[in-house]
């Protein structure tokens, strides 16, 4: 099994425009994955199914996460009138959505390998390129993240919810998802 | 002993005594449809129970066991359900038909009993050709099949009517190809005529048609033929509950349903009594020291076996497809009847010249030969497998 | 059949209904003309989502020619209580009781997957009694598994429920071996991180030895029944036939994959748990139809057999479970994992991101029953309602699995 | 391999069959189930149902010391627990909270079992029963505190194991609860011979009193 860097450096000499980024994991459970820009995804996944010595052919897993805004605050050291103190900044993260396939070889028996694909923003840019066609692993997949995130997969031959009905307006595994109270079950549990 | 025997003839004659002589052939037809109705109607009870007795030993299980004594009230029990539950007729059914459907399947089934000999002078009306009279009314079950799952406006009810058509058509030619060799051999459509060409014995052993090789063939595809045309498993497609819901059935509910199942079980009652008198020497016993048990015990006798025999096919086989049910009947079951007749003719012409187990020989191995031949061509497709094993 | 499917895809055959068409009042008939020219109706049935053969709430919308299938596409989500989402509010000992109603026929493989992931997430080791008490129980489900699977696939065949018997009496006995390790015949909820939650109680293991050496006997019945049975040769050879190709390609997993005669056992390849220290082989089919897929879980149950003979006999003394490991209000470090096991049904993930906090920031589990359920249409197209059937009894979906 | 005419197959399932057929009639291992009502099948010791809370002795012995640990563990979330306002000494002479209210609605409850698992006293249990069936699915399904406890006894009947195990651990914990007071008594004595004049002897034995207590507390927790 090939190293999150060599892989990088493989795709980057053999895909032309390809962009591609390590993401380190913080947990030394499973090694970092790469970040796949919305242009080249594609062909990278073609290139990462296809090439001998990869031969990535089985993508396990579909993963969509929702990473909305956050406050993080950061105490930075500033001069302030003349003095130097420790001020918090508050920032804030950029909201996306993200979404993770796991890759494995049945020839070359070796795993897995994450690759992640983010979307712009939560609301309108909320799109990235299909996996499907590269492996058909992720058409019932990419049908659920789309249907419980929200993201679009564009290029997906039959982009459809899943598991909600198609009536449905929202996409509930986001994180500021609000559950309707079904009043007609509520129970007062103490008596 | 005969008078054991003769018990329901004397009974019937002596109840027709009281009878004025000009309305003693209309009394004659009312006892004779009393006395089938009562004793059929009894075994469709008991034999659905002794079903769901014989299915769970076979699964293991002990089978309904709780309504009565070792829970024979079941059906009793069955019949109050079915007769208080709601009849149900969809929206859109075509509602004429939707009635009409389970008379149309009941009423003639019971006519064919009325040309089956049930023991010595025991037939309700002698046929000249009462097998033909059999097979005519029995066909009108397609009929009530087709009615069924048409009016029933249910895309399941009409695929299941489909193929019940389909298959009861199939299965009607090798039905009656089946019985043409008895036919020639006994010379005669008569059922009377052909159980009383199996009532003698040679060396102690009643001549049955099934002790000859083309009555053992026969017989066979006889009944490979009554389970499809009566839509038992593994036939039972037109109901297939693992497809099609319950076919033409699905849509019936309540009393209606349950006389589709009566008029299935009457079917099945039907030519069963029909293979034993055809083949199984009909109320013949089958040893000469046992002619002492009355005639309609023996009937009886071999009529339930068949059933057993068609329950336990039930709890054993998997179900065919649509097609390979067709492909059965048209290029196995048809040519094996064809070349059963062939046997047959050369059973007959070869009895002056062989003797009889070589004859009996060379006959079995004209059929087998044929059976395993065109078996082996029809599954070439099919080689036996092997499978590998990764360390 | 291409040309016909590709008509539908693109919508224009609706519409052409006949008002003459004595099948004008089914709203799903439709009008077309088969390569023959005899213009006849196509119609469109419903298979489910109360079917007797779809294994649950599942649904097949079906467009057949005759019985045959022109397009079929499943529906999911009658089932769905998002499981993933429940994940989010609750703490990490929380979820294990909820992963026992997954794949509410294997909840012990459903257990070693999920607490596998968080072990890898917080470094814990299970111990080594606790190892072998997990190979134990994960082989002995998926004996039961398969052994109900070809039962539920010889029903759908339409063998009136006799297979089945004989495999839920061979179950009936697992689970109460169950039942007496855990206390429960089916929602065992009995792994830790770090080990399990009970101790094998006194003369478990015999008893266990006792089921491992009949069930050889049960399985010999079972072919006996019914492995040469022609009419089974039948219906399932050549019918549902998978390629290889596509079957890596769609992601199928597990004896289905194998079926089609890709060597892919998870067992082997990822050796999660103690499964290299077991001798055992991994059987594979040619032709990837349902006799295949039939035969390599009655050849796996085999396999297990000897999988469970030696662990029964080597399973060593110690402790069950790992004191260092925390249970209850464990905060594994931030980061993610994506951790698999080889589940009865296939490939079962569990995908976690921990933000260190109490509960999972996400958690996602690869379904095996979803993702073999992707290329159902791909093996249907063609084939008979019938088959349909029994192609979906192949791929052994569990419907608390497959909408979560 | 053997010869296989055609339909050997079919043959060899009608034997099979036909064996279990008469084998169910001989073979008692053959049929498997039992008729319900009137013929039970043994527990084994470790089946878990719904939840139920130990008392010793009767209702107001209740080992639970509302401390929500369960209810907050609960995957579910199906234990409701309030607090009563008063303190009780419990087995170990302790002061400690018993629930004014303790309820679980079994409806929601999933029969896990985590809230016997995580309770630090020893105080809920997984019961046994499992004719649980009732006519309304609402009120009736909700087990409150009353329904819910029961004794010792009941609980080693069904657990036995596990509860010698308990009641061992609880005696042995009673044990040096007891000798630790007993030396903090003494202590007390020794104490008391010098007593501290500007101390008024009602806050005097207040405190060794409250001090007694968190002494016992390190005791439990050691």
């Amino acid at each position: 099994m090939h190293t999150l860097e060599e892989i990088k450096n493989l795709v980057e000499q053999n895909v032309p425009g390809a962009v591609v980024q390590i993401v380190p994991n913080a947990n030394p459970a499973l090694a970092g994955s790469l970040l796949l820009d919305s242009k080249s995804a594609t062909d990278v996944a073609e290139y990462l199914r296809d090439v001998a010595e990869l031969k990535f052919d089985l993508c396990s897993n579909v993963t969509g996460i929702d990473w909305p805004s956050k406050e993080v605050k950061t105490k930075i050291k500033k001069l302030v009138d003349g003095v130097e103190k420790e001020v918090e900044e508050i920032t804030k993260t950029p909201a996306f959505l993200e979404v993770v396939y796991h890759l494995y070889s049945t020839v070359l028996v070796h795993g897995p390998l994450a690759l992640r694909m983010r979307t712009i923003d939560r609301a309108e840019n909320n799109r990235v390129p299909s996996l499907t066609l590269v492996w058909r692993s992720c058409e019932l997949q990419e049908r659920e993240v789309y249907d419980l995130f929200g993201v679009v997969f564009e290029g997906h031959p039959d982009l459809r919810r899943l598991l909600m009905w198609d009536e449905f307006k929202h996409h509930p595994m986001r994180k500021d998802y609000v559950p309707p109270v079904d009043e007609g079950d509520a129970v007062e549990v103490s008596a | 002993m005969n008078s054991l025997d003769q018990i329901f003839v004397t009974l019937k004659q002596w109840l027709l005594s009281y009878v004025p002589t000009d309305f003693q052939p209309v009394g004659s037809a009312l006892l004779s449809i009393v006395a089938i109705i009562a004793v059929f109607g009894t075994a469709f009870a008991l034999t659905t129970i002794l079903e769901r007795k014989g299915l769970g030993r076979i699964q293991n299980r002990p089978g309904p066991n709780r309504v009565g004594p070792c829970g024979f009230l079941q059906p009793m029990a069955d019949a109050v359900k079915m007769l208080t539950k709601e009849d149900i007729v969809p929206y859109a059914a075509d509602k004429v038909l939707h009635y009409l459907a389970p008379i149309v399947l009941t009423v003639p089934i019971w006519l064919a009993f009325a040309v089956l000999p049930f023991g010595r002078n025991m037939s309700a009306i002698e046929l000249d050709a009462s097998i033909v009279f059999f097979f005519a009314v029995g066909s009108a079950s397609e009929l009530a099949v087709f009615m069924a799952g048409w009016s029933s406006h249910n895309k399941y009810s009409l695929i299941g009517a489909m193929r019940g058509i389909a298959q009861m058509i199939s299965y009607e030619v090798p039905l009656v190809l089946s019985t043409v060799p008895v036919l020639m051999l006994s010379g005669t459509l008569n059922l009377n005529e052909i159980v009383n060409a199996q009532s003698g014995f040679s060396f102690g052993v009643g001549q049955w048609n099934v002790f000859t090789p083309w009555g053992a063939a026969g017989f066979l595809l006889f009944m490979i033929a009554a389970t499809a045309e009566s839509n038992r498993a593994p036939f039972d497609l037109p109901e297939g509950e693992s497809e099609i819901i319950a076919g033409f059935l699905t849509e019936y509910s309540g009393f209606k349903y349950a006389l589709f199942f009566l008029g299935e079980y009457l079917g099945l009652f039907a030519v069963t009594g029909l293979a034993v008198t055809l083949f199984l020497g009909g109320w013949n016993a089958p040893l000469a020291f046992l002619n002492v048990v009355p005639s309609w015990l023996w009937f009886f006798a071999k009529f339930g076996a068949l059933i057993a025999v068609f329950i336990w096919a039930r709890g054993t086989v998997p179900r065919l497809r649509f097609d390979q049910l067709l492909n059965f009947a048209w290029k196995f079951i048809v040519p094996l009847t064809l070349v059963n007749i062939a046997v047959a003719g050369i059973w007959y012409f070869s009895s002056d010249h062989l003797a009889y187990a070589v004859r009996w020989l060379i006959c079995a191995g004209i059929f087998l030969g044929f059976y395993e031949l065109l078996g082996r061509f029809l599954s070439l497709k099919r080689a036996p497998r092997t499978y590998r094993y990764a360390e | 059949m291409s040309t016909l499917r590709k008509e539908i895809s693109n919508g224009s055959f609706c519409g052409g209904i006949d008002v003459d068409s004595p099948l004008r009042h089914f709203s799903g008939a439709t009008r077309t003309t088969n390569t023959n020219g005899f213009a006849h109706d196509l119609l469109e049935i419903s298979m489910g989502p109360h079917h007797p053969s779809t294994h649950g709430v599942f649904r097949m919308d079906v467009i057949v020619d005759g019985e045959e299938i022109v397009q079929l596409k499943p529906v999911f989500g009658y089932l769905h209580r998002n499981h993933e989402k429940l994940a989010e509010k609750n703490s990490y000992l929380g979820i294990i009781p909820y992963t026992d109603r997954l794949d509410y026929i294997c909840s012990m493989t459903n257990n070693w997957a999920y607490v596998l992931a968080v072990e890898k997430l917080s470094g814990f080791q299970a111990t080594e009694r606790a190892e072998y008490i997990r190979v134990i129980v994960s082989e002995l489900t998926r004996l039961f598994n398969h052994a109900c699977l070809v039962g539920f696939l010889l029903q759908d065949m339409g063998a009136l429920g006799t297979p089945l018997m004989y495999a839920f009496r061979e179950r009936e006995k697992i689970l109460d071996l169950f039942e007496s390790l855990t206390g429960s015949r089916m929602m065992c909820n009995y792994m830790r991180f770090g080990g399990v939650r009970c101790d094998l109680p006194e003369g478990w293991l015999d008893e266990a030895k006792k089921v491992v050496s009949d069930y050889p006997g049960f399985i010999d019945q079972f072919e006996a029944l019914i492995t040469g049975n022609e009419i089974l040769l039948a219906r399932s050879q050549g019918v549902g036939v998978l390629s290889r190709e596509l079957a890596i390609s769609a992601g199928v997993t597990g004896p289905m994959l194998r079926a089609s005669g890709v060597n892919y056992d998870i067992r082997k390849t990822d050796k999660y748990g103690i499964y290299s220290r077991f001798n055992f082989r991994v059987p594979l089919g040619d032709h990837g139809d349902v006799f295949d897929r039939y035969m390599i879980r009655v050849l796996e149950m085999r396999e297990s057999l000897k999988i469970l003979e030696q662990a029964l006999n080597q399973i060593p003394a110690g402790p069950i479970i790992d004191p260092k490991a925390k249970n209850r209000g464990l905060r594994p470090k931030a980061g993610e994992v994506y951790s698999r096991i080889e589940s009865p049904k296939g490939e079962l993930g569990f995908h976690i991101i921990s933000d260190g906090s109490a509960s999972p920031y996400r958690l996602h589990i690869r379904p095996p029953s979803l993702i073999n359920l992707t290329i159902l249409e791909d093996m249907c197209l063609g084939q008979t309602i019938a088959d349909a059937v029994i192609i979906l009894g192949s791929v052994d979906i569990v419907l608390g699995e497959v909408d979560r | 391999m053997k010869f296989n005419f055609q339909g050997a197959g079919i043959v060899r399932g009608f034997v099979e069959t036909a064996r279990n057929f008469l084998g169910s009639y001989y073979d008692p291992e053959r049929l498997t189930t039992v008729e319900y009502p009137e013929r039970k099948l043994a527990l084994p010791e470790n089946v878990r149902t719904v939840p139920f809370l130990v008392y010793d002795h009767d209702m107001s012995g209740l080992r639970c010391t509302a401390c929500k640990i369960c209810e907050q563990e609960c995957p579910a979330a199906c234990i409701k627990i309030i607090k009563d306002t008063v303190k009780k000494s419990d087995y170990l002479g302790k002061s400690q909270f018993q629930p004014q209210v303790f309820d679980i609605d079994i409806a929601v409850c999933m029969s896990c079992g985590i809230c016997a698992e995580v309770c630090p006293f020893d105080s809920i249990k997984m019961d046994q029963v499992y004719e649980l069936a009732t006519q309304d699915r609402f009120a009736p399904l909700i087990l409150h505190k009353e329904q819910l406890g029961k004794s010792n006894a009941y609980f080693h009947a069904i657990h036995p194991t596990d509860a010698v195990e308990t009641d061992s651990l609880r005696d042995e914990a009673k044990r040096k609860a007891e000798t630790k007071a007993a030396a903090d008594a003494a202590a007390k004595a020794a104490a008391a011979v010098k007593p501290k004049p500007e101390i008024s002897t009602t806050a005097n034995s207040q405190s060794v009193g409250t001090s007694a207590t968190a002494n016992v507390e390190k005791a439990v927790a050691t």
